[in-house]
Formats: structure tokens, C-alpha cells, sequence
């Protein structure tokens, strides 16, 4: 009984969750200030870590709040305040409003019946099969070590990047204060 | 309607939202941030299916999906303050004879 | 065994000299014309070393190398010397001295760069005409654009640009489609005989049906008759002979052209006889109009270069002619042809190029009477211009006469039994072209040479030791092919009995062997 | 020793051509330019008597001699080799003889030309090639030297190249004869296929077995005429020769009268076995040569440059002998071709002698009364009028009378009015020639006086040679050529019915030729007046004839223009500019245009560029679902 209630209880929140992470996305498209949009996502992430929770990978949960919510949209939110932009100036939207939902709509009902008539019906219970972080761990440095690999220079090459970038603006700043 | 088929529905949505992000709303900070909402329908799908199929595989990608997004992030914030600082405005009709 | 080595020798030697230019010093110009000259002599003397060794006596492939390249798709590194190739092999090697030393006095400009680039013609050449492995062959023969490509484009005239593109456009369309036919052929043999060989020798005996065989020949043949040229795919040439220099001109007619008429021999009609019976009278048709197409606008041109030019498109259908003709007498003529349009046209564009350093114009006009200010030049100029005309005792009427007698020999029993009459016609109006060049060329020569006295320039200084030596050699091979051409078909005739007997063995009616 | 005589001259042009022109830098004198120049085609000369007596000694059995093989292909033998039997023996001894004594007229006609070395280069040149063309044994050597004396002649008439003029007409020439020359090349091609040799003597004997089913022999003899037409000047293709004037005299009488415009005789009568089995083409040359004849003979009436009335007259003499081939007098048509060569030769080296006097003048209505101030020239020149009038005994009665009775009784198709024409022809032949006796050497002085002032009796080498040609020309008849030849050039048998009237009709001519001195005695003897009155009376007529009936003209309009319209227009304009290379640029501007069109797409608007990814992405799913 109890069993039941919290297999229930576990697919209610996973609903729960989805409705809220969707409401949020969906209110990042409406709302006007940066600041609010980027709290919407921020909602929008610490619920899908909810949801990844519930499903049972716990680590990239964690990965979620830490790397996302902790890292970059810090820094998004430090960004806008740098900015100081209180007040997106005069409109909202681009032009392509009308276009872009007509292509929304397309697009949910594409891949949307795309995902119904693709999908076998099984009835396999998602998260019944968790693995842990270990069994990732294993894989990911076993099978997958060219590829990590290849990120540590992916970030190398960003950091070299925006090393390159801020001497630009430096560049153009002693230019502007000179010239 | 299974959990598997809702978790996708709802990635499909967050997708496609940010998607639609991308494309009407003019600030360019909001622009990044639905970005990052694209990103994470990806990862939520890609969960879904690692959950699936019960392989590590998903996870693999999910680790490298935010490597990058830190990448880019850390790439778009300095190219976003530069413009910023030359046109005056996160408007990003401004910046239209970018295209060379 | 050292007749293989030193085929290769001979092969990498203007690589090896693109090297040595490579890190010798720039500013010595001197220095790097005498280096490429010595290269070029030795190749020359290494080649002609070749040519004495070899055996007449014997059909196929001789001094072979055959070393494996990318073993999984059967490609080697063929290369060797038989019937159908000894002869140009030698003609480029001939040339390319005489290139070199033409072009002393005419590149001012980037000279290391500028023999660099006549070396890798002169590497890519050769290769394309030793290969034995269609790879091999593809490979070089893509190669042979690039460095032409860029010696148009540096060193051309004003149009250079448009002239390059286009010429690069063309051959560069032909040699896509042909790389596509190259892959199906390889493909079809594969699946047919479970071999995987990209080597002539394995590729000849593919017999596929007469469909596959068609798009095929299609394909190939596309890209040799814009090499060749063939009207009407010609346009490039006019166009790229004018606005290249006098060495681009130079290897472009002497040995270029004759890429796709060795190309239409050695691969093209061999490699699918039976689409080559179907295609014959269209392929002939084709031919005969360059020959007559090529005289009538050589005859109203007033750019010197062009007039060369268009005569060349006119005599290599003789060459396409003799080759189709599918008798031996035909198809020695066309080896003869090739070899004797190399030296005619290089010479004359040589000609042109001297003539232009003294004067700066190509137009017909400028020029009279050029017999009074420059003897020695005219007497020369004259000697070609007749070989080119195809006066007997000239290398040009040995190969127009064998051409035309086999194209007849070919053309009279199918009239006379009454089933095709259309190879007769177009035979005859091939003679015709004889008289059409005897038109436009003393047209050229008349007011180039005769008539007031007129020049842009005066005075004008006469041939130096340097230009008499290139002209007198270029001369003295025109005669001895003129006079004497029993010793080099000797070495052609079992190639040219191959190759009847390959393309002739069609199972189409009305062709059997 | 053939080779030898063919290599003689080549030698002499080798050695002039390098030494004593600006090519080797004009190392030699004109003393080593006449030794070798002259030197070398007497030896030669003397090298072919000396075979004709070999010829003789073995009962006159061909000689043949191998210089090298050409070229082996497959089972066809190319072979250069010389062929030495009685025909070739006379042409032979004809081109060496007459070649090396016009050879020393040079001597003294060319003396202040600075081109003097590069003038031996070329004739030597010119025997040589004539030489390949007689003694040849294979058709493919005989090309050789046919296409060489047209390089030759070529080079000849365009030997004073600084006038325009002179250079074309020998552009003309060679363009001519080339076109002849494709004639030539298929006919030679046609009895290659059907024989697998090109020797001349196989060919003939081939015939002689009755090979003549295997191969059309009308047509072949029509082809080879062609080649002949354009060597021999006939109709249609005689219009170069007449411009062939351009070049010096002594050329004029060399190769363009006695013996390179001889060359379509030769050649069929070499092929005489074929043409036995062609009585078409027979026929065809029959009636072409008597055409010929009878039109430049009609044309050289009213001609005024002295060299225009002997070339114009020389065409006509081509004619008949072409007549002569036609009713199968082959024997009889080389006879004339012979005493052709030695009064022909004499006229218009006396012609030389005549323009040298007068210091370049050749116009006849300025000459006149030349008698007195140049009596070697003028003796010399009258003989030879006699002989080519047909005034017995004289050379050309004897050749002329047998052409003209083939041309009435022969059984190969001779006939009546090919007499009356060829008749007429003489008549005419003896008027003009007459006509331009009197006006050069008779009658009352035209001259300028400045020209007057300086005419003067030519060198002793140049009169010497005159009297020989003269005394030629006076008993050249009496050598039985047409007998001599009859055992390889067999005359046609002659109609029985008509064999009563060999007699009279000798008379008849020996009237015909006395008829036309007599009219040019009345018409020209007493100064130009009644001339005048002539071409007032008919002026159309003389119009036309001196147009030349306007043949040029015609081939102007007809073939020229339009060769250059189509080249220029058709071709070059339409085709390759509008056709190939206008596709080309307009598949260049689609890709031009189209890459404008996409360019357009890229507007800098990173929200279009995000709505084309929505698009993209619902269009790759939709194409997907199509191909699941």
C-alpha cells in the first residue's frame, strides 16, 4: 500500500516538477528584465535537478546545481548586474515573434509525434535500473578517457580564448583613451 | 502516457521554448539564457534515454554537454561585455553589420 | 634492373630540382636558370639513354617498377615504359630544356617560383605518361593543373584571371566526372573478378555491359576531349594560350594536349571497346569538325597566339581521326601527329614568344614584312610554319598522311559494301582541312613576314646564339621525323597493334574483328 | 647514281641556302654562288644523260633504285625509291637541261640582286623536289616532289616578298595547288586501300591484269586530275598561274612554263595503264583540257603585259596537251610537252631579256621597234613565236599537228569538234603571238625616252642561252618522241574512215597558222590604229576578256568571302562567343546571380539565423518521417 503510495508519490512529483520547470521556461520568454529571466532559469534548473533526482542519477543532480546553478548562472546574474540593465530598452521582441511561434508550434508537434510513433510501448519503469556514480566513473575513464581528454583542451582552448578576448578590449580601451 | 514519454515531452518543450527564446526575445543576455534552456532539454533527454537503456553512455554526454556549456559561457560573457562597450545597448539588432 | 632505376630517375628528377630551388638563393637568378637547365639536359640525356634501350622487339611494359602503395585498395606505384608512351616521354623530356632556355630572357618576375613550377609540370607530365596504375595516372594527372594553373595566373597576360579560372574550371569539371568513372570501373571489376587493382593491365580485362561500358567511356572521354580540346569544348584553350607566358604556351601545346589524346589510346577507347564502337561516329564527327572548326577561325584571328592555338585544336583531330580509324597505318599516324604537333606548336608559340619580347603585341596587324628586319627568324619561322601546314618531308605530313590514309583505308570497304557511307564523308572533308591549313597559315605568314616593312619596334635585333640553338634543334627533330619516321614507329608498332586489337574486339555487329 | 642526281641540287640548296644567305651570314661570293648553283644542276644534267645510256645499254629495262625505306607499317612498304625508264628518262633530261641552262641565264638576269644566293637557294631547291616528282617510283615520293616544286614556286613567286602583291599571288599559287594537292591525296588513297602499294609501276601493271574491277577507276582518275588540274593550271583551278607572273623571269620560265606546270602531264601519263581503263575520266580531261585551251587562249588576245600574254598562252598549251591525254596520245602529249618546254622556255626568257633591256618595263603598248636595239633577243624570240604558232618545221607544227589529229580520229574518244576547237585554239594561239612579236619587236617605238636611253643587248650568258633554246625550238620536232615512247606509252589506234584525211588536215593547220600571222600582220602591221577600232567595235567583249571573264571575281564572291563569313561569323561570332562561350557565362552568372540571392539571406539578424535552424530542424523530421 505504502509501496504504491510512493511509487505514486514519486511519479507526483516528477510531475510536479516538470510543470514547474516548464511554467518557468515558459516565463523566461515573457518576462521583461534580465534579472527575472535569469532567476526563471535558475527555477527551471534546480527542478529539473529535482526531477533528475527522482529519476535516480543523483550525481548529475548534483553536477546540475553545482556547475549550472552555481557556476554559470552565477556568473549571469553577476553580468547583469555589471550591466546594469534594469530596463531591456523598447521592445521586447524581435520581429520574428509570429514566424517564431508558428515554427514553435511546428516544431513541439513534430518531434512530438516524432517521439510518439518512435517509441516502442514497453512499459520498462524509468529509474528502476539506477547505476551510481561509480559505475559512471569506471566507464567514463575506462572507455571514455580520449574524450575527456578532449574537454580539459576544449576549456583550454575557451580559457585561452577569453584570455585573447580581454586583451582585444584592452586594446581597444587604451585605443579609445589615446586615439 | 508512460514516465519515459512525459520526461521526453517535457525535454522536447524545454527545447523548443528556448529555441523560440532565441528567436523573438532581443536581449542578448536573455538570448544566452535560453540557450542554456536549450541545452537542458538536451540533457534532460539525454538522461531519459541513459535511464532507459540503463547505459552509462548518457551520462558520459551529459558530463561533456556542461563542459561546453561553461566553454561558451565563459567565451560569450567577455564577447557580450566588448559589444556592450562599442554599441551602447544589449540590443541585438545593433549588431547587425557584424555580418561582415 | 637499372633501366627501371633510372626510369625513375628520370621521373623524380624534376622534383628533386624543385627542391634544389627550393634552398637555393632567391635573388641569383642566373644561378637558378643554369640549375634547371642542367636538370632538364640530364633528364633529357637519361631519357634519350632510355629511348636507345629500348627494345621495339618487345609488346608490353618494359624497364617496370611496380612497388604497393595503399594495399587495401590495390593501388601500386606501376610506372614503365611501352609502345604507346616511349614517344611522348621522350617529347617531354625534349621539351622541357627547350622551355627552360626559351624562358631565359622572357620571366623577370619570381624566377624561382617560376621554374619551380615548370619542374613540377615537368614531374607531373611525366608521371601522368608513365603510370601504369590508374591512380598513379589520376594523380599526376590532377597534379598537371595546379602548377599550370598558377603559371597562368602569375605570370599571364591581362585577362589572366578569367583565363586561368576558366581553363582551370574546365579541366577540373572533366577530371571530377572521370574520377567518379574511375571509382565504378574499379568498383565493377571488383565485384565481377573479386580483383581489387587499379593497373591497366588488370583493368583492360574488365568486360562490363555495354550500359556501364557507355557511361563510362562517357565519363572518361568527357574529360579527354577537354583536354584534347575537341570542339566544342575547346573555348579554354584560345583562351589560356594567349594569356599564359611563352612556357605555359609551350608545355601547354607541345605536351598537355596530347594528355588527352594519349588518354583516349591508352585508356579511354581500350578500357571500354564496345561503347567505343557505339560512340565512334559521333567521336569521328567530333573530330573532323575541330579539324575544319579549328582551320576556319585560325583563318580570321588576328592574335598570333590565337591563331596557334586554334590550328592546334585543328590538327589534333587528325590525331583523334587516326586513332578512331582503327587502322594501324591511322593510329601510328596519330603517335606521329602528337609527337609532331609537340614540336610544331612549341616551336611556333616559342616563336611568338620571341617575337612578343621585342615587340610587346600580338596583334597580326603590328607586324609586316618581318622577312626584311629578321632573316634568320623568318627562315626558322617558316620552316615551322610549313611543318605545320604539313609539307611533305616535314614531321607534319608524315603524321597527316598516315592519319588520313588509315582513316580512308577505314572509311572505303564499309562504303563500298554499301552500309555506312558517313566515314567516307567525313574523311574527305578531312583532307579538306589540309587545304583550310595551308589558308590560315600562309595567311599568318604572309602578313607576318612579307609585304612594307612594319613593326612596333625598330630596330629590331635578330635571333641571339641562344634562340638560334632552341629553333635549330626543334627544326632538325621536325625533319628527322619527317623524313625518317621508320625508327620511332618501329617502337610504336606492337603498341599501336595492342591497340587495335583491344578496341577492335567488340561484340557489337557489325564491327567484328 | 638516281640519288644522286636528286641529291645534286639538294646539296646546292643546302650549301647556297646556309652560306650566301643572312642564315649563315652571307660567308660566300657570288663567284661560289653561281659555281655551286649552276655547277651542281649541270653535273646532275650530265649524271642523267649518262643513265640514259645506262637505260639504253639494258635495253631500255626500268632502272630502280632504293634509297631508304620511309616508313613499314604493318604489311605496306613506304619506300623511297627511283624509278628510271623511258618517260621519266625524258622529263628527267627535259628538267635537268632546260633547269640548268636556265640556271646560267640566271646568272647574268639576277647579277645586281642582293637576294642573288637566296635565288639559287631556291631553284636548286625547286630541281630538286622536280627531280623526286619525275624519277619517283612509289605515288608517295611523287607527292613529295609535287608538293615541294609547289613550296618552291611558292617561294619563287613571292621571291620579291617586300610588295604585298607579289607574296599573295604566291600565297594564291600555293593555296591553289593544294587544294589540287586533295585531289591528289585521295586518288592516291583509293589505289592505297584497294592495292596496299603506292608504286606506280604495280598500280599500272595491276590494271594492265584487270584489277579494274576492284576499284573504280574513273573515279581515281578523276581525283588524280584534280591534283593535275591544280599543278597544270586547267580549268577550274588556272587562276594561279597567271599571278605566278609576280616572280622573277627566269622562274616564269622554269618552273611556270617548262616544266613544274608540266607536272599534271606526268602524272597521267605515269598513270597512263589506269587511265586506259577509265575512258570517263578521259573524256572528262579531254574536254577540260580543250576548254582550257580554247578560253586562255581566247583571254591572251588582249592581255598587255608581255608575261600575262605568255602565261595566258602557256595555260592554253597545257590545254591541248591535256587534249592530247584525254584521246589517249599520251606519247604525243609529253612530245609537246617537250618542244612546249623548249619554245616556251625561249619565249619567256627572250621576255626576260626584253623587261631587262627596258629596265623593268612589260607593258607592250610602251615597247615596239625592239628589232634594231636588241637583234639577238629578237631573232631568238621570233623563232620560237614560229614554232609555238606551228610555222613548219618548226617544233611546236609537229607536237600540235599529232595532238590535233588524235583529237579528230583517235578511237578513245576523239571526235570532230574537239578538232574544230582545238583548231580554232591554234588559229588564235598564232594571232596573239604574232600580236606581241609586233608590238615589242616591230613597228614604231612607244617607249619613253628616259627608258629608250637604256636599252641595251643582254650578257653573252643570257643571249647564249637564247640562240640554244632558239635552236631547240627550231628542230626539237624532228626528235620522234611520241615513237620513242610508244613501247610504254602506246598511241590510240586511229578510225580507219578518217585515216584518208591525215593529209589534208596537216594541210589545213599549216594554214591555220599562216592564217594567224596574217591577221596579226593586218591588224598590228600597220601601227595600233585598227586594234583601237577593234576593241570599239567590241567593247563588251573585250571587256570580258580582259577581266579574265571575271573567274576571280567569282571565286571571290563565291568561295573566299563566303569561307571568311562563315569563319568569322558562324563560327567564331556564333558559335564559340554566343554558343559555347555564352553558356558558359551565362551557367558562370546563374551561379553568380544565385550566390547574390543566398547572399541576401545572410542579413546579420541572428534571429532570422535561429528561425532558419527551427526551419531546418522541422524539415529535416519531416523528410525523415517520409524516409523512416
Amino acid at each position: 500500500m505504502i509501496e504504491t503510495l510512493l511509487q505514486n508519490l514519486e511519479t507526483l512529483l516528477l510531475l510536479l516538477f516538470g510543470v514547474c520547470a516548464l511554467v518557468a521556461a515558459a516565463l523566461m520568454i515573457v518576462l521583461h528584465q534580465p534579472m527575472r529571466v535569469a532567476l526563471a532559469l535558475i527555477s527551471t534548473m534546480v527542478f529539473l535537478g529535482g526531477i533528475y533526482g527522482l529519476l535516480g542519477v543523483h550525481f548529475i543532480a548534483a553536477f546540475q546545481v553545482l556547475i549550472y546553478v552555481g557556476a554559470v548562472m552565477v556568473f549571469m546574474v553577476y553580468v547583469i548586474m555589471l550591466l546594469e540593465v534594469r530596463e531591456a530598452e523598447g521592445r521586447r521582441y524581435s520581429g520574428l515573434l509570429l514566424p517564431g511561434l508558428a515554427g514553435f508550434v511546428l516544431l513541439v508537434g513534430a518531434i512530438g509525434i516524432s517521439i510518439w510513433r518512435s517509441l516502442p510501448t514497453q512499459h520498462e519503469t524509468v529509474g528502476s535500473t539506477g547505476y551510481g556514480i561509480s559505475a559512471f566513473s569506471i566507464s567514463f575513464l575506462n572507455d571514455y578517457w580520449l574524450h575527456f581528454e578532449l574537454t580539459s583542451v576544449l576549456l583550454l582552448a575557451a580559457v585561452a580564448a577569453a584570455l585573447a578576448v580581454i586583451r582585444i578590449s584592452r586594446r581597444a580601451d587604451n585605443k579609445r583613451r589615446h586615439g | 502516457m508512460d514516465r519515459t514519454q512525459l520526461l521526453l515531452g517535457l525535454a522536447v518543450a524545454l527545447f523548443s521554448l528556448g529555441l523560440l527564446g532565441v528567436i523573438v526575445r532581443r536581449n542578448v543576455l536573455v538570448m544566452l539564457m535560453c540557450m542554456e534552456l536549450m541545452l537542458n532539454g538536451v540533457i534532460l533527454s539525454l538522461v531519459t534515454f541513459a535511464q532507459q537503456t540503463a547505459t552509462t553512455v548518457g551520462a558520459v554526454l551529459v558530463f561533456l554537454i556542461f563542459v561546453v556549456a561553461t566553454a561558451e559561457i565563459a567565451l560569450a560573457i567577455p564577447i557580450v561585455l566588448l559589444l556592450v562597450r562599442d554599441k551602447r545597448t544589449l540590443d541585438l539588432d545593433a549588431y547587425s553589420d557584424l555580418k561582415g | 634492373m637499372l633501366e627501371a632505376f633510372v626510369l625513375n630517375i628520370v621521373l623524380f628528377l624534376p622534383l628533386l630540382g624543385a627542391g634544389l630551388l627550393l634552398v637555393s638563393p632567391t635573388d641569383h637568378h642566373d644561378f637558378t636558370r643554369r640549375l634547371t637547365l642542367g636538370v632538364m639536359l640530364l633528364q633529357l640525356a637519361l631519357t634519350a639513354w632510355l629511348y636507345l634501350r629500348f627494345d621495339a622487339s618487345v609488346a608490353g611494359l618494359q624497364f617496370e617498377t611496380r612497388l604497393p602503395w595503399i594495399e587495401d585498395w590495390g593501388v601500386h606505384y606501376q610506372i614503365g615504359l611501352d609502345g604507346y608512351n616511349i614517344l611522348l616521354v621522350m617529347l617531354t623530356a625534349f621539351l622541357g630544356p627547350l622551355v627552360t632556355a626559351g624562358a631565359f630572357s622572357s620571366i623577370t618576375k619570381d624566377v624561382k617560383l617560376f621554374y619551380a613550377m615548370v619542374f613540377l609540370i615537368q614531374f607531373a607530365m611525366m608521371g601522368a605518361f608513365v603510370a601504369q596504375d590508374l591512380f598513379l595516372f589520376y594523380v599526376f594527372w590532377e597534379t598537371m593543373l595546379i602548377p599550370m594553373f598558377l603559371m597562368i595566373g602569375i605570370w599571364g597576360g591581362e585577362r589572366r584571371i578569367y583565363a586561368t579560372i576558366k581553363f582551370f574550371l574546365y579541366t577540373a569539371f572533366g577530371s571530377i566526372l572521370m574520377l567518379a568513372a574511375v571509382i565504378f570501373l574499379v568498383y565493377s571489376l571488383q565485384t565481377s573478378s573479386g580483383i581489387v587493382s587499379f593497373a591497366f593491365a588488370d583493368l583492360v580485362k574488365a568486360r562490363l555491359p555495354l550500359g556501364a561500358q557507355s557511361w563510362l567511356l562517357a565519363a572518361f572521354a568527357l574529360s579527354f576531349a577537354i583536354k584534347v580540346p575537341m570542339v566544342p569544348l575547346h573555348t579554354w584553350l584560345p583562351d589560356a594560350h594567349v594569356e599564359a607566358p611563352t612556357a605555359g604556351s609551350v608545355i601547354l601545346a607541345g605536351v598537355l594536349l596530347k594528355m588527352g589524346t594519349y588518354g583516349f589510346m591508352k585508356l579511354g577507347f581500350p578500357l571500354f571497346p564496345d561503347a567505343t564502337a557505339l560512340f565512334t561516329p559521333w567521336l569521328m564527327t567530333l573530330a573532323v569538325l575541330s579539324i575544319v572548326y579549328g582551320a576556319c577561325l585560325a583563318l580570321v584571328q588576328d592574335d598570333i597566339k590565337k591563331i596557334i592555338a586554334y590550328s592546334s585544336i585543328s590538327h589534333l583531330g587528325y590525331v583523334m581521326l587516326g586513332l578512331l580509324s582503327l587502322e594501324l597505318v591511322g593510329i601510328q599516324g596519330a603517335v606521329i601527329q602528337m609527337v609532331s604537333h609537340g614540336l610544331v606548336a612549341a616551336g611556333l608559340f616559342l616563336m611568338v614568344g620571341m617575337i612578343y619580347e621585342r615587340c610587346h603585341t600580338r596583334a597580326l596587324s603590328a607586324y609586316g614584312g618581318l622577312a626584311k628586319l629578321l632573316p634568320v627568324y623568318s627562315v626558322f619561322f617558316m620552316i615551322l610554319t610549313l611543318a605545320s601546314v604539313g609539307l611533305p618531308t616535314t614531321s607534319g605530313f608524315t603524321g597527316e598522311f598516315l592519319v588520313l590514309m588509315g582513316a580512308f583505308k577505314a572509311a572505303w570497304p564499309p562504303f563500298v559494301l554499301g552500309q555506312d557511307s558517313l566515314p567516307l564523308v567525313l574523311a574527305g572533308v578531312a583532307v579538306s582541312g589540309v587545304v583550310l591549313g595551308a589558308l590560315y597559315m600562309l595567311r599568318f605568314a604572309l602578313s607576318f613576314l612579307f609585304g612594307t616593312t612594319k613593326a612596333p619596334h625598330s630596330p629590331l635585333r635578330d635571333l641571339n646564339a641562344r634562340e638560334k640553338t632552341i629553333l635549330a634543334l626543334i627544326v632538325v627533330a621536325v625533319f628527322a621525323l619527317g623524313l625518317f619516321p621508320d625508327e620511332p614507329m618501329r617502337k610504336t608498332e606492337l603498341a599501336a597493334r595492342a591497340y587495335k586489337q583491344l578496341v577492335s574486339t567488340s561484340r557489337l555487329p557489325g564491327r567484328a574483328p | 647514281m638516281l640519288t644522286l642526281i636528286v641529291l645534286l641540287p639538294l646539296l646546292g640548296f643546302l650549301l647556297n641556302g646556309v652560306l650566301a644567305t643572312q642564315l649563315g651570314g652571307n660567308r660566300v661570293g657570288k663567284s661560289f654562288v653561281t659555281l655551286v648553283g649552276c655547277g651542281l644542276p649541270i653535273l646532275s644534267f650530265l649524271l642523267v644523260v649518262k643513265a640514259f645510256f645506262e637505260l639504253r645499254a639494258g635495253g631500255y629495262a626500268p632502272l630502280i633504285e632504293t634509297a631508304y625505306r620511309w616508313a613499314l607499317i604493318g604489311r605496306s612498304n613506304f619506300e623511297v625509291a627511283f624509278y628510271f625508264d623511258r618517260l621519266s628518262a625524258v622529263m628527267a633530261l627535259i628538267v635537268t637541261g632546260v633547269g640548268s641552262v636556265i640556271h646560267v641565264y640566271s646568272v647574268g638576269y639576277m647579277a645586281h640582286d642582293k637576294s642573288f644566293g637566296r635565288f639559287f637557294a631556291y631553284l636548286n631547291l625547286f630541281l630538286f623536289f622536280m627531280l623526286l616528282l619525275v624519277l619517283g617510283r612509289s605515288m608517295l615520293v611523287m607527292f613529295v616532289g609535287w608538293e615541294g616544286v609547289g613550296l618552291a614556286s611558292y617561294l619563287l613567286i613571292g621571291f620579291w616578298f617586300e610588295d604585298l602583291a607579289n607574296a599573295r599571288a604566291g600565297k594564291k599559287a600555293f593555296v591553289v595547288n593544294r587544294i589540287g594537292d586533295a585531289g591528289f591525296l585521295l586518288g592516291m588513297f583509293v589505289l592505297y586501300q584497294a592495292f596496299g602499294t603506292l608504286n606506280m609501276d604495280s598500280i599500272n601493271s595491276a590494271f594492265g591484269i584487270g584489277a579494274a574491277k576492284v576499284v573504280p577507276a574513273s573515279l581515281v582518275g578523276m581525283l588524280l586530275f584534280i591534283g593535275a588540274c591544280g599543278k597544270s593550271a586547267q580549268i577550274p583551278l588556272h587562276v594561279w598561274l597567271p599571278d605566278a607572273m609576280a616572280g622573277p623571269t627566269p622562274v616564269s620560265a622554269l618552273i611556270h612554263a617548262a616544266t613544274m606546270v608540266t607536272a599534271g602531264i606526268y602524272l597521267v601519263a605515269r598513270m597512263s595503264g589506269m587511265y586506259l581503263h577509265a575512258p570517263e575520266a578521259s573524256a572528262v580531261i579531254a574536254v577540260v583540257g580543250v576548254a582550257t585551251a580554247f578560253f586562255a587562249a581566247t583571254i591572251a588576245i588582249v592581255q598587255t603585259d608581255i608575261k600575262k600574254v605568255l602565261a595566258y598562252s602557256t595555260v592554253s598549251q597545257l590545254g591541248l596537251m591535256f587534249l592530247a591525254l584525254g584521246v589517249g596520245a599520251y606519247g604525243v602529249a609529253i612530245f609537246h610537252v617537250v618542244t612546249h618546254a623548249f619554245f616556251k622556255a625561249c619565249l619567256f626568257l627572250g621576255a626576260g631579256s626584253v623587261i631587262h633591256a627596258l629596265g623593268g618595263e612589260q607593258d607592250i603598248r610602251r615597247m615596239g621597234g625592239l628589232r634594231k636595239r636588241i637583234p639577238v633577243t629578237f631573232w631568238t624570240f621570233a623563232i620560237a613565236t614560229a614554232a609555238i604558232a606551228g610555222i613548219p618545221p618548226l617544233a611546236g607544227f609537229f607536237s600540235k599537228d599529232e595532238i590535233l589529229w588524235f583529237a579528230f580520229a583517235s578511237t578513245r574518244g576523239g571526235s570532230p569538234w574537239l578538232w574544230a576547237v582545238a583548231a580554232l585554239t591554234a588559229l588564235m594561239t598564232a594571232f596573239y603571238m604574232f600580236r606581241l612579236l609586233w608590238l615589242t619587236f616591230l613597228g614604231r617605238s612607244r617607249m619613253d625616252a628616259k627608258v629608250e636611253a637604256h636599252v641595251h643587248e643582254s650578257p653573252v650568258s643570257m643571249t647564249g642561252v637564247l640562240m640554244l633554246l632558239a635552236l631547240l625550238s627550231a628542230v626539237g620536232g624532228f626528235f620522234a618522241l611520241p615513237h620513242f615512247l610508244e613501247p610504254q606509252l602506246p598511241l590510240p589506234q586511229v578510225h580507219e574512215a578518217l585515216h584518208h584525211l591525215e593529209k589534208p588536215l596537216l594541210v589545213l593547220s599549216i594554214v591555220i597558222a599562216f592564217a594567224g600571222l596574217a591577221a596579226a600582220a593586218y591588224v598590228f602591221g600597220s601601227g595600233t590604229t585598227r586594234a583601237e577600232g577593234l576593241q570599239r567595235r567590241f567593247a563588251g567583249l573585250h571587256r570580258w576578256l580582259s577581266g579574265k571573264y571575271f573567274i576571280d571575281e567569282l571565286y571571290e564572291r563565291c568561295i573566299g568571302r563566303p569561307l571568311v563569313w562563315i569563319s568569322d561569323f558562324v563560327f567564331l561570332r556564333l558559335g564559340d562567343r554566343v554558343l559555347l562561350d555564352g553558356t558558359l557565362h551565362s551557367l558562370a552568372a546563374i551561379g553568380r546571380h544565385g550566390a547574390g540571392l543566398l547572399g541576401r539571406l545572410q542579413t546579420g539578424s541572428l534571429h532570422l539565423y535561429a528561425w532558419f535552424v527551427l526551419a531546418g530542424i522541422v524539415g529535416a523530421l519531416l523528410w525523415s518521417w517520409r524516409h523512416a
